[in-house]
């Protein structure tokens, strides 16, 4: 259905939402016209999130309205906003490892494929909804009552014949059988898109969808993106890339501390107005770091390391050979999922068969490969981990507590195997106020810290081991500008008293300001190596695809 | 002070449920519980069985509590005090010359040398074979009653009696007991529970390889990542907790009976899980927590004594009654150590 | 709580950890106190003890509050009621398979062997396969004692006889596992044997069940309990531990209570075999002449019933 | 030959109780709730099929009775772990222990007796019955696991419940149901305890009979056919531990004890993996809350 000019597909009026003490959301309006690609940007923890959540019925906001083609609603579930043609792909994946592709699509469409049955009636007595709503063409029907649906059918044989006429129609087949988990994220996204379409959707939200995408991969999916729209289809893209706002969009809305503070058609704003917007105030929107001055021994060499795949087939990295040197910054760029996690983790452990299945490899000039993670720590190691509140922090525990982590050994804090707790308060409490860890108080549990504190607790915590290695993966994800250029600085300063640093991201610019050489990684092999003033964004980027 | 008013008010709960039981079954509850409460303190014995049966429980909930620590949890108590106690006894049964002090310290070393290998087979199997532990320590548990009633039975068979139980030891391996309680068997085991309780809680508070294990209980990549052992800590954790149940056997075999008798506890492995939880994985509130558990076993052999309808059986309703009103929430927050501070009030 | 009650004379139990419907040694010890209760008008009160440490505080509870009678069932009682018995030696005690010697306690003896050697025999003289079998419950001294009776009295009669013996369990739940008792009956009466002699507490109602489905014999133990499947169970080995509890109260009511072992086997009709309406059919006239002849031979001495406590020291 | 169909028809037999307590392990586990309290469902099970069945001489009514009590005592269980979040295995235990209990104290409350009900007449006990039917659950889970949408869901609400949430489907009534399904089908397993396989009620007559059904739904890796194959194989073991006993090995009897304890040691080997590692469902153990709760 083709909209007719100034009809609104959706509109969010004065949703609020409050988690705990954290106003997630704060009075958020925002219209969306159909047939559109309406960008949402904002930096972490704008309540972009929450926003669509609350319009997918999986929040229930504290106040405010909804509106679908200017009706009213009250959802109480995803199922209501289902029926309304509201569909959303999650910025983590709503999809189950073990279950078939087809499952994953099915799941909550159950019967649906076989044409037409779906279609009939109208949905008169949808909770909430104001009677004489006009139905939804072309939506998914009212639904018997789920203990009916229950034990229905499955239908995979007419879902699988429905899906693959789709899978024709916007070129994103999928091999239908394999088990989620067994897929490449980049294939695991087109699932979600599919079971959008299958569920016939017409409202389409996606939630960062390119976060794990190459560049190519982006474009394609922007390519069907604009397809969809130009089918009729409405498409809410929510991102902080400002890149993609800009080539993909019609319009952009910008969140800030939970409120939409501006709103513009894509054509009319540039990147710089929208960063401004987004920050709330002027930003250099890249810290380029100086190049090195000196470069020392070898820090970390690492030699035809082989790590092998969970499911034995593949090599999660294949025959790796680099090095870092100290006073250098060694950055490895790559889509996520190319064999950089198993890479740190064969660091660590190079013991354990299944972190290193073979190569060599050595930290200041030591071969670590029979060491345990803790001999090898303390040759002067310290790690920023990908997944900060998995790996960096004990979550429930208090900031003194999560100082100590990887320290309890050090001379410092231990006496005979007693911790000193007098000097671990000292010595925390002098880290909390140099990093700016707020709120700084020592006895407060570290998961209660916003990811950009968390994260420099524990940078505060690693540098305090005076590396002469420093790994540091995804060290600014989730964090916010201004921590992010703290986190820069403070990785430049260790350089530059002669660290070697691994750094890995998957944020190309981050990986460009700071690098003085470029890794690129692509399914566990380097596929190419860069020196400063040496790359471009595009070049890596078909690196990082492949090509 | 708050965690305290909420346990209190889920034992309340999980009493005053059990106590509707027995008002159904035709008893006056205001009465069961004056029996309850006479039968556990109501006189200096009677204290004295409670305490006695307090002692075996502050063991097995420390044991449940270390695990727990290191993220494990050991419902293979039962089995590993069993056979703390046989070891107990057998050293007594084959060394029958050896003197004071050493017989007991021996024995005592024994038990906890039983205990410590009994718990660290499922850690190690956990840790390295990735099965799960509970299940593990559920059939460790049947396998460690077939072993030790083998033993009792054809190997260390006391030829004085019909009951299956082991010789008995000499009386230079019985460690004195408390005069105070009357006939009560209280022994020097309570101290000893006290003094291992205190060790318990300076080792995870107060040592790096306390802080190491406790790590890996709350986030095992972190540990990791950190360079912690995880798998050494988890088999370490499950040794700790299998010795701490072993001393069930000084308790039992050098406090109180002088002998292994097959099926001496009254599940007191199981019990300690209830323990753990109430005294949230801490040694003082598991020497709390114990208390209010021995009071309760010792209280309704009283009820079972006083009243027409109530046998000795109502004392598992009870205890899964208060375990039930115990784990759920919020109450299990604390189980997890979580403490949740919201950041309004700071 | 505790009805007034006119009885002067107060008889405590204080029950094994099986309780007090065990289907065995506790229910029977039980029926005869309660059979004293409704006879003699006693006041009775029972416990049931929840662990081995148990024992003696209710033991010394009863003492404490002026029972004048109190009787511990079973072996495992035998430190306990010594204990408190010397501390109240003006109390009268008893105990039931077990010997304390205290002047104020009353040892209450069955000869289980020579009971289980009988019908062992009668096993045997039954049996047209030349097999039987025994289940016991808990692999314990006592079972072996009843196994090591029927062996001998089936071999006695047929030395080529094959006993198939078989135990539930390792634990007290073998008394209380009457689905296993049941497989193993099953499995014996597969193998070939046509008679099996049940000593597995409630758990031999498992053996019972067996021997319905395949309609083949059964073999009662301690109570007689012919009348729970009428012309299938051949006949029960009686324990009369509710006689020996009986006649012990009665003795105690009428002042007339000693101390000392009381020995129940063939002589005095402490242990036996049964004969009722429900097995008269099946229990031959020849049999039962044979094993009385049997039991004469015992109590004259001409045989010597093997006793698993004697040989197991 | 005759001693192999009777070691058959045995196995058969001891695993039926384990197949139908398996499978509503399964149906639990599969939805993401550990379910240590099997043991606890099936003693309530049996309890109450042997009463219903001495009351109205039908096994057919007191098998419902009895899943009816498996279906209350679960229904304790699905409040403690679903909405009040306890621990499962903690409150697991505690259902096993309160079963344990409350057994013999109603027991006492209906006939005077601890611990016991009265016998059932033979003619009243099930024969076969129970033994097909349990391999009919076998059949219908199965069925149930692959080609129904409840299935479908069931399995995402152990996997991943967000992802069944956001498709519209409630995760934790799907798991309350589960629980309760399998509160009904462990008080099926109690049930053929007490009146397929004997004839009466006996305290604490489980046995660990639900912990093995649990350990064969590991060894199955949750799913229906194989946890029903490793209950036919736990029957198996103890069938023929039966046979075992007073078998003379090198001319002494093999202790009773040794052979009691090898099918526990058998359930540790395949924990252990030699037989193959098992993946649990992904959110087993773990509490979920709509996202409207979880504020
Ligand atoms: N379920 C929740 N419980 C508590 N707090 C939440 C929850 N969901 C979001 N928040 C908080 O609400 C705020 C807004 O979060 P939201 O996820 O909407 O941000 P976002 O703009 O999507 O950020 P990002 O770019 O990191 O995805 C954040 O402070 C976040 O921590
Ligand atoms: N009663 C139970 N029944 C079945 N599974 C259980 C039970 N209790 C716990 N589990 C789960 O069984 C799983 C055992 O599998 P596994 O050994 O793979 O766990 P894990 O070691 O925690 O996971 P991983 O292998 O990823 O480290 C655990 O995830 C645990 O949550
Ligand atoms: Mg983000
Ligand atoms: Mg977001």
């Amino acid at each position: 259905m083709i909209s007719s000019g100034s009809e609104v597909a959706v509109e969010l009026r004065g949703i609020t939402k409050q988690f705990g003490s954290v106003l997630a959301n704060a009075g958020v309006d925002l219209r969306v016209e159909p047939g559109t690609i309406q960008g949402l940007i904002g930096e972490n923890g704008a309540g972009k999130s929450t926003a669509m959540k609350i319009l997918y019925g999986l929040y229930r906001p504290d106040s405010g309205h909804i509106l679908i083609r200017g009706q009213p609603q009250v959802w109480s579930s995803p199922r209501d906003a289902i029926a309304q043609g509201i569909g959303m792909v999650h910025q983590h994946f709503m999809l189950a490892g073990p279950y078939s592709a087809l499952d994953n699509i099915i799941l909550g469409a159950e019967g649906e494929g076989r044409g037409g049955r779906e279609r009939r009636g109208s949905r008169v007595e949808g909770r909430g909804q104001p009677s004489g709503a006009m139905r939804r063409e072309g939506a998914p029907d009212p639904r018997p009552p789920t203990l009916v649906r229950a034990w229905g059918i499955l239908g995979r044989k007419h879902a699988r014949e429905r899906l693959e006429a789709l899978a024709a129609q916007y070129r994103l087949s999928v091999d239908w059988e394999a088990p989620i988990e067994q897929l490449p994220v980049g294939i695991q996204q087109r699932v979600e898109i599919l079971k959008l379409l299958y569920h016939r959707a017409d409202v389409l939200i996606l939630d960062e969808p390119t976060a794990v995408l190459t560049p190519q991969e982006t474009n394609d999916l922007f390519a069907n993106l604009k397809k969809l729209r130009d089918e009729g289809k409405t498409i809410i893209f929510v991102t902080h890339k400002l890149k993609e706002v800009m080539a993909f969009t019609d319009r952009v809305t910008v969140f800030r501390g939970g409120s939409v503070v501006g709103e513009a058609l894509t054509s009319q704003t540039s990147p710089q107005e929208l960063a401004d917007l987004m920050v709330g105030r002027k930003v250099v929107l890249n810290v380029q770091a100086p190049p090195t001055q000196a470069t020392g021994k070898a820090a970390l060499e690492v030699e035809a390391l082989v790590v092998s795949g969970t499911r034995g087939a593949t090599h999660r990295v294949s025959n790796v050979t680099f090095s870092v040197r100290s006073g250098e910054i060694v950055g490895i760029a790559g889509v996520e999922g190319n064999g950089q996690s198993e890479l740190l983790q064969a660091l660590l452990h190079p013991r354990e068969p299944q972190c290193r299945k073979a190569g060599r490899i050595s930290i200041t000039g030591m071969d670590v490969t029979q060491m345990t993670a803790r001999e090898i720590r303390n040759l002067g190691v310290s790690l920023i981990p990908e997944d900060r509140l998995h790996e960096g922090l004990l979550p429930e525990w208090p900031l003194r507590d999560n100082f100590l982590l990887g320290l309890q050994h050090s001379a410092a804090f231990n006496r005979a195997g007693f911790i000193c707790s007098s000097n671990l308060q000292a010595a925390a409490a002098k880290a909390v106020n140099e990093y700016d860890v707020r709120p700084a108080n020592l006895a407060l549990s570290a998961g209660n810290l916003s990811g950009g504190n968390q994260q420099k607790l524990i940078v505060a915590r690693e540098f305090e081991r005076r590396p002469k290695l420093l790994i540091a993966a995804q060290p600014t994800r989730g964090v916010d500008v201004g921590a992010t250029e703290f986190i820069h600085r403070r990785i430049i300063k260790a350089r530059d008293e002669g660290a070697g640093v691994l750094l890995v991201s998957s944020e190309l610019e981050e990986i460009m300001a700071l690098s003085d050489r470029i890794l690129v990684m692509y399914e566990g092999r380097i596929a190419g190596e860069f020196a400063k003033g040496n790359f471009s964004e595009s070049l890596l980027g078909l690196r990082m695809g492949g090509g | 002070m708050r965690r305290l008013a909420q346990s209190f008010l889920a034992v309340a709960f999980g009493l005053a449920l059990g106590l509707s039981a027995t008002w159904i079954a035709g008893e006056n509850p205001w009465e069961v519980l004056k029996i309850l409460a006479r039968g556990a303190f109501g006189s200096r014995e009677n204290i004295g069985m409670t305490l006695f049966y307090t002692t075996p429980l502050i063991f097995t909930g420390l044991s449940v509590a270390v695990a727990f620590q290191a993220g494990l949890f050991n419902v293979g108590a039962e089995g590993q005090l069993n056979l703390g106690a046989l070891a107990a006894a057998a050293i007594g049964a084959l060394l029958p010359g050896l003197g004071w002090p050493m017989a007991p310290l021996l024995a005592s070393l024994a038990a906890l040398a039983a205990g410590t290998v009994w718990g660290a087979i499922p850690g190690w199997l956990r840790a390295r074979r990735g099965s799960h532990e509970v299940i593990v320590t559920i059939m460790l548990n049947f396998v460690a009653v077939g072993l030790s009633t083998y033993v009792a039975l054809y190997v260390l068979k006391n030829p004085e009696s019909q009951n299956p139980e082991t010789r008995p030891i000499g009386l230079a391996y019985m460690i004195p007991r408390l005069g105070v309680f009357g006939d009560a068997p209280v022994s020097a085991a309570l101290p000893l529970a006290l003094l291992v309780a205190a060790i318990v809680w300076v080792f995870l508070r107060r040592t790096a390889l306390g802080y190491e294990l406790r790590a890996v209980g709350q986030s095992e990549p972190a540990a990791r990542a950190a360079g912690i052992d995880a798998t050494k800590m988890r088999i370490l954790a499950m040794a700790i907790a299998g010795g701490l149940a072993g001393l069930v056997g000084v308790a039992e075999v050098l406090g109180n009976a002088g002998k292994f008798k097959v099926e001496f506890s009254p599940q007191y492995g199981f019990i300690g899980i209830a323990v753990a939880l109430l005294g949230r994985n801490e040694p003082i509130g598991i020497v709390a927590a114990a208390l209010l558990f021995g009071a309760l076993h010792q209280g309704t052999r009283e009820l079972d004594f006083s009243t027409e309808h109530i046998t000795s059986e109502v004392s598992l309703v009870f205890q899964g009654l208060i375990i039930l009103a115990v784990s759920a929430e919020p109450v299990t927050n604390w189980f997890r150590s979580k403490p949740r501070i919201n950041t309004d009030e700071l | 709580l505790s009805p007034s009650t006119a009885a002067d004379f107060k008889v405590g139990l204080v029950l094994d950890r099986g309780g007090k419907d065990d289907k065995s040694f506790n229910s029977s010890a039980y029926e005869g106190a309660n059979l004293a209760k409704s006879k003699l008008g006693i006041y009775l009160k029972y416990v049931e003890a929840a662990d081995d440490n148990a024992f003696e505080p209710s033991l010394r509870a009863f003492a404490q509050r002026d029972f004048d009678l109190i009787i511990g069932i079973g072996f495992a009682q035998k430190e306990a009621v010594k204990k408190v018995a010397s501390q109240f030696p003006q109390k009268h005690f008893a105990i039931v398979d077990s010997e304390v010697n205290v002047p104020n306690v009353r040892s209450l003896m069955f000869q289980e062997h020579e009971g289980a050697f009988l019908v062992g025999a009668i096993a045997a003289m039954t049996s047209k396969t030349g097999k039987v079998g025994f289940v016991g419950g808990m692999d314990i001294p006592l079972i072996r004692r009843f196994e090591m009776g029927y062996t001998a009295g089936a071999k006695r009669i047929n030395p080529q006889v094959e006993v198939l013996a078989n135990f539930v369990g390792v634990t007290s739940e073998a008394w209380n596992n009457p689905p296993k008792g049941k497989e193993l009956a099953l499995s014996q009466y597969d193998r070939g044997a046509d008679v099996i002699f049940a000593a597995a507490g409630a758990s031999g109602l498992g053996v019972f069940d067996a021997a319905e489905q395949k309609q083949k014999f059964a073999i009662g133990v301690d109570a007689n309990q012919d009348w729970t499947k009428p012309g299938l169970i051949l006949t029960s080995m009686l324990k009369r531990v509710d006689e020996a509890v009986f006649s012990t109260i009665e003795e105690a009511k009428a002042g007339k209570f000693s101390g000392g072992v009381k020995r129940f086997g063939l002589a005095n009709n402490g242990v036996g075999y049964s004969f009722d309406q429900y097995n008269a059919k099946i229990l031959s006239e020849t049999v039962r002449q044979r094993a009385d002849e049997l039991k004469a031979e015992i109590m004259n001495g001409k045989i010597e019933v093997p006793d698993y406590y004697k040989l197991n020291r | 030959m005759a001693m192999i169909s009777q070691l058959l028809a045995s196995t058969l037999r001891l695993s039926t109780p384990l197949i139908f307590a398996a499978m509503g392990g399964m149906l639990s586990e599969r939805s993401g709730v550990i379910n240590i309290a099997l043991e606890g469902l099936m003693l309530m099970g049996a309890l109450g099929a042997a009463v219903g069945t001495v009351a109205t001489h039908s096994p057919w009514l007191g098998l419902l009775i009895g899943m009816g009590a498996g279906l209350a005592m679960a229904f304790i269980y699905a409040l403690l772990v679903i909405p009040f979040r306890a621990n499962q295995i903690v409150a697991g235990m505690a259902i096993n222990m309160l079963a344990l209990g409350l057994t013999p104290f109603l027991c006492k409350m209906l006939y005077g007796v601890t611990g016991s009900t009265p016998q059932i007449s033979y003619p009243e006990q099930f024969h076969s019955a129970p033994l097909y039917l349990a391999w009919i659950v076998v059949g219908l889970c199965w069925y149930l696991m692959k080609f129904t949408p409840a299935g479908l869901w069931l399995g995402f609400a152990g996997e991943h419940p967000e992802a069944l949430e956001a498709a519209g489907i409630p995760a934790n009534r799907i798991r309350w149901l589960a629980v309760l399904a399998s509160g009904v089908l462990a008080g099926a397993g109690g049930a053929t305890l007490s009146t397929f396989l004997s004839s009466s009620f006996a305290r604490n007559m489980a046995a660990g009979r639900g912990f093995m059904a649990l350990a064969a739904l590991i060894f199955g890796k949750w799913r229906p056919i194989p946890a029903a194959l490793a209950c036919v194989l736990f029957g198996f073991a103890d069938a023929a531990q039966i046979q075992l006993q007073g078998v003379k090995f090198r001319g002494a009897e093999v202790p009773v004890q040794f052979i009691q304890i090898l099918p526990y040691l058998v359930t540790i080997l395949v924990l252990a993996g030699f037989v193959g590692r098992a993946r649990a469902p992904k959110a087993l153990g773990k509490h979920f809350s709509t996202a409207n709760e979880r504020e």
